[in-house]
């Protein structure tokens, strides 16, 4: 069975040495004429005013949030789904119940305003 | 050495090496970089361990989602740059993880198998026999095809993992209202609301303790605009 | 006949005894073959990614009444060549500031995983690189690693707009995630296992000999599947990445030369990713009529690519607001009643003669099944898209009435100053 | 005995990272890097709960349980956790464990 995955591992280690190259003949090939200017950072023209580390509001941390519930959530749901024809009628009721409540805690999220964009 | 050594020995390297950089680097960001090699190299070691699908769970769920949290949780708080790597305490909590990974590192090596205490254990209804599982070669069992359906069958099942994983789910419920009533903004009228709501219950609170004075009816908030 | 049918697969089995013959059965004979496989399978992706550019490039133009690519070679057939020349004769600049190993590091942790996404998919029987038991999690799992990069692009190019952007992608990746997963478990559960050949096989004999594809038997998992897949690739009208009218070029303004070059590849490779993806779930893959397999898989990706390519070609881009709400509103929801729906209509209406003694039900025809499925999953979505029309109506005409409001007023206020 | 690596291995890799993780949990000055520590303490638990199931019960689902409901209580851990550093943040200005001395007499 891990055998079926080192083909995986041989995949990642082959296209990070295809991909990784790219940059490298890029830098290679490509003239390099670098000033002061054209490594600064592109802002429409402006000078960067202050840090780039401007705060960000919480709203995003609130997607991030309800996402990782429901990533946790679904993933438990994989099993149960390879186990489904070997499961009876109470086990579909007992994950439909696991499902709901994920579904209630979107509902929660959604009566709070936290999934509204301002 | 064998093929399988090899990997974990490089996975050991990669996801011990990006653990202790996790924990010394100065820039939260390149932390949190770290963590998710981390995690990488632990989904490795789950795929040499044949849980594949644990190994994919890892992925998903630490490094698409928990790992995202933390970014975020970090842009938010901008503490990215320049944070003191150790504070007062550091000596003692170095101190304690030696103790301690000593301590586990003689608990499980093949040191500690000559001990006569240590010998035939059982508990939970399981032998655990470490000296035969640790030390000597040829008493493992495969692991069955059907590990994940049985697993499914688990989860769904009410006499085995079926309240647990209802209760995880409460668990998550009450995991997000908790942390939305935590880290949701709340708009600046609703933050002048609240602290108008206090003050007059303080006020009221006041009126009630001074004997003779009438409640007034109305308070006004004189300290909700600064 | 089985001589085409089979072209591919004997061509690698005769590479693999080829390898063996000369190096012998042994580990340096396995990694050789499986550094070959994996070439291959680079290729295949790399070449999905140049032929589309130009494919796309051709089409949309056609859409829009342009002509499109027509100056390197014939019909602009060359146009790939000529942008990978010209993208590698570029300066890569590093802006001052960079963080310069996580700025490098992100395209090709991009595109590297979405070289990832074609490991396991079945081109053909027997062409698979890896036939993993999990195999249609582990698309899912690894197409997150994306979010991961973007972040990753955004911070290094100590940049506000990119960092900006890489949020605002990384919101939409992220929530859009959710119903490609819910959405997938009907597929599995009817399949009864996660590997891509296995879904493959159950519809190419779902009912007999007689295949009947997914998206007949569960139309509403497939439709919100492609949807948000596309959002998941970041493809327009769902492209907030690259609004370049409002954000600059999001996470990867910065970017120059190959690196931009990279960052293209993984997103079209993760596009092309979620046409296969769709049509090995719902589509049949590899499986069909008269036609040889490897290229009925290309046919029906290339055609779900078609549809692709059409919504880009036709459609405005979606507000970021809209984008959103569509998703936790309406897919997730939506998605969430429609596997209660599958889960409860799978056990009450068995197929299976074996599965009806062991666990009950009613025993119908294959083909009966799958008609109650589609229909019911159908009349899911009829009831869920006037719900939401009607909602929608509803937010629109409030929304009219405080514009219209405030035009009065604002008419006050004028005729009072006069 | 996998293909050559015995279960101690695993078992002393857990707890190297355990150890890491808790030194991070003790001795940050930033909130989140010590979460990041309970993350890395939380990661070595999965490893010895998956190892023991691959070495002494490969056949019982009890270790893959085991390891998903740690993996929701991780997720659940980190996202209320980095909730109360973001609202932390926003009322003091600091994240900084020792300068969080509210509750201090």
């Amino acid at each position: 069975m891990r055998t079926d995955y080192a083909f995986i591992g041989v995949t990642l280690v082959v296209a990070c040495a295809l991909i990784g190259v790219v940059p490298i003949l890029n830098y290679l090939i490509a003239p390099q004429t670098p000033n002061k200017s054209k490594r600064e950072t592109y802002e429409c023209g402006m000078e960067t005013v202050g840090d780039t580390w401007v705060q960000f509001r919480a709203q995003y941390y609130l997607f991030a949030l309800i996402f990782v519930l429901f990533d946790v959530g679904g993933v438990l749901l994989f099993p149960f789904a390879v186990a489904y024809n070997s499961v009876n009628l109470w086990g579909v009721i007992v994950v439909s119940l696991f499902v709901l409540t994920l579904l209630a805690s979107l509902g929660y999220a959604i009566k709070k305003g936290a999934l509204n964009w301002e | 050495m064998t093929v399988a050594q090899i990997v974990f020995i490089l996975l050991t390297i990669v996801g011990l090496g990006a653990a202790f950089l996790v924990v010394t680097t100065r820039n939260l960001f390149h932390a949190a970089l770290y963590l998710i090699a981390s995690f990488f190299a632990v989904s490795g070691f789950y795929v040499l361990l044949e849980a594949g699908f644990f190994a994919a769970v890892q992925f998903l769920v630490y490094i698409g989602a928990i790992s995202i949290l933390f970014i975020f949780a970090t842009m938010l708080t901008r503490t990215v740059r320049g944070m003191v790597p150790r504070n007062s305490q550091w000596q003692a909590a170095l101190f304690i993880a030696v103790v301690l990974f000593v301590a586990m590192v003689v608990m499980f090596s093949p040191i500690s198998f000559s001990l006569p205490t240590r010998s035939d254990r059982t508990f939970g209804g399981v032998d655990w026999q470490f000296a035969e599982v640790l030390g000597k070669p040829g008493v493992l069992r495969s692991v069955p095809d059907s590990s994940i359906l049985d697993f499914g069958r688990a989860l769904s099942d009410l006499n085995q993992y079926g309240i647990a994983l209802l209760l995880s789910g409460v668990l998550l419920l009450i995991g997000m209202i908790g942390a939305i009533w935590v880290a949701r903004e709340r708009k600046p009228r609703e933050i002048l609301a609240e602290r108008a709501r206090m003050a007059a219950e303080e006020a009221s609170e006041a009126a009630r303790q001074s004997v003779g004075t009438k409640i007034p009816d109305v308070v006004v908030a004189h300290d909700s605009h600064h | 006949m089985d001589i085409i049918n089979n072209l591919v697969k004997n061509l690698g089995d005769g590479i693999a005894a080829g390898i063996y013959g000369a190096l012998g059965q042994g580990l340096a004979a396995d990694i050789l073959i499986m550094v070959i496989a994996a070439i291959a399978v680079f290729a295949v992706a790399s070449g999905g990614f140049a032929g589309l550019t130009y494919a796309e490039r051709k089409i949309v133009a056609r859409i829009q009444d342009r002509v499109g690519p027509n100056q390197a070679g014939p019909y602009g057939i060359l146009q790939p060549i000529a942008d990978a020349v010209k993208l590698f004769t570029k300066e890569d600049t590093t802006p001052a500031e960079a963080d310069f190993w996580v700025y490098n590091l992100a395209p090709i942790i991009v595109a590297v995983f979405a070289t990832l996404t074609f490991t396991v998919v079945p081109f053909a029987p027997g062409v698979v690189g890896t036939n993993l038991n999990i195999g249609a999690f582990y698309i899912i799992a690894i197409g997150s690693a994306s979010t991961i990069a973007i972040l990753m692009a955004g911070w290094g190019s100590n940049n506000k707009y990119s960092l900006l952007g890489a949020f605002r992608t990384v919101a939409q990746l992220v929530g859009y995630e959710v119903p490609m997963l819910l959405n997938m478990l009907p597929v599995i559960m009817l399949t009864g296992s996660m590997s891509l050949v296995d879904i493959i096989e159950r519809q190419a004999g779902w009912n007999g000999s007689w295949g009947l594809p997914f998206i007949v038997i569960l139309p509403l998992s497939g439709l919100a599947f492609l949807i948000s897949g596309i959002a998941e690739a970041g493809r327009s009208p769902f492209d907030l990445l690259e609004a370049e009218s409002e954000i600059v070029a999001g996470f990867h303004v910065e970017y120059s030369g190959m690196k931009f070059g990279l960052i293209m590849m993984g997103e079209y490779m993760n596009a092309l990713g979620v046409a296969v993806m769709f049509s090995v779930l719902f589509l049949g893959g590899y499986a069909g009529p008269i036609l040889p397999p490897y290229l009925w898989l290309v046919l029906k990706a290339f055609g779900v690519f078609l549809v692709l390519m059409w919504l880009r070609g036709t459609l405005p881009r979606v507000r970021i607001d809209q984008l959103l709400n569509m998703n936790w509103k309406f897919f997730v929801p939506l998605s969430v009643v429609n596997l209660i729906l599958v889960m409860i209509l799978g056990k009450v209406f068995v197929s299976d003669p074996a599965l009806f003694k062991a666990n009950g039900g009613i025993l119908i025809q294959p083909l009966a099944q799958a008609l109650i499925m589609g229909a019911s999953s159908f009349v899911l979505l009829m009831i869920a898209l006037a719900i939401v029309t009607r909602r929608v109506r509803k937010d629109r005409m409030a929304e009219a009435r405080i514009l219209l409001q405030r035009r009065e007023t604002n008419q006050q206020i004028a005729a009072s100053v006069h | 005995m996998l293909n050559g690596i015995p279960l101690y291995w695993y078992l002393i890799v857990a707890a190297a990272m355990f150890c890491i993780g808790l030194y991070g949990a003790l001795a940050r000055t930033n909130a989140i890097a010590v979460l990041m520590g309970v993350e890395l303490m939380l990661n070595a638990v999965n490893i010895n709960l998956l190892a023991f199931w691959r070495y002494l019960t490969p056949e019982s689902p009890a270790g893959l349980a085991f390891a998903a409901f740690v993996f929701i209580v991780a997720a659940a851990e980190a996202a209320v956790g980095l909730a109360l550093i973001i609202s932390v943040y926003r009322n003091m200005n600091s994240i900084d464990p020792e300068k969080l001395d509210l509750m201090k007499l």
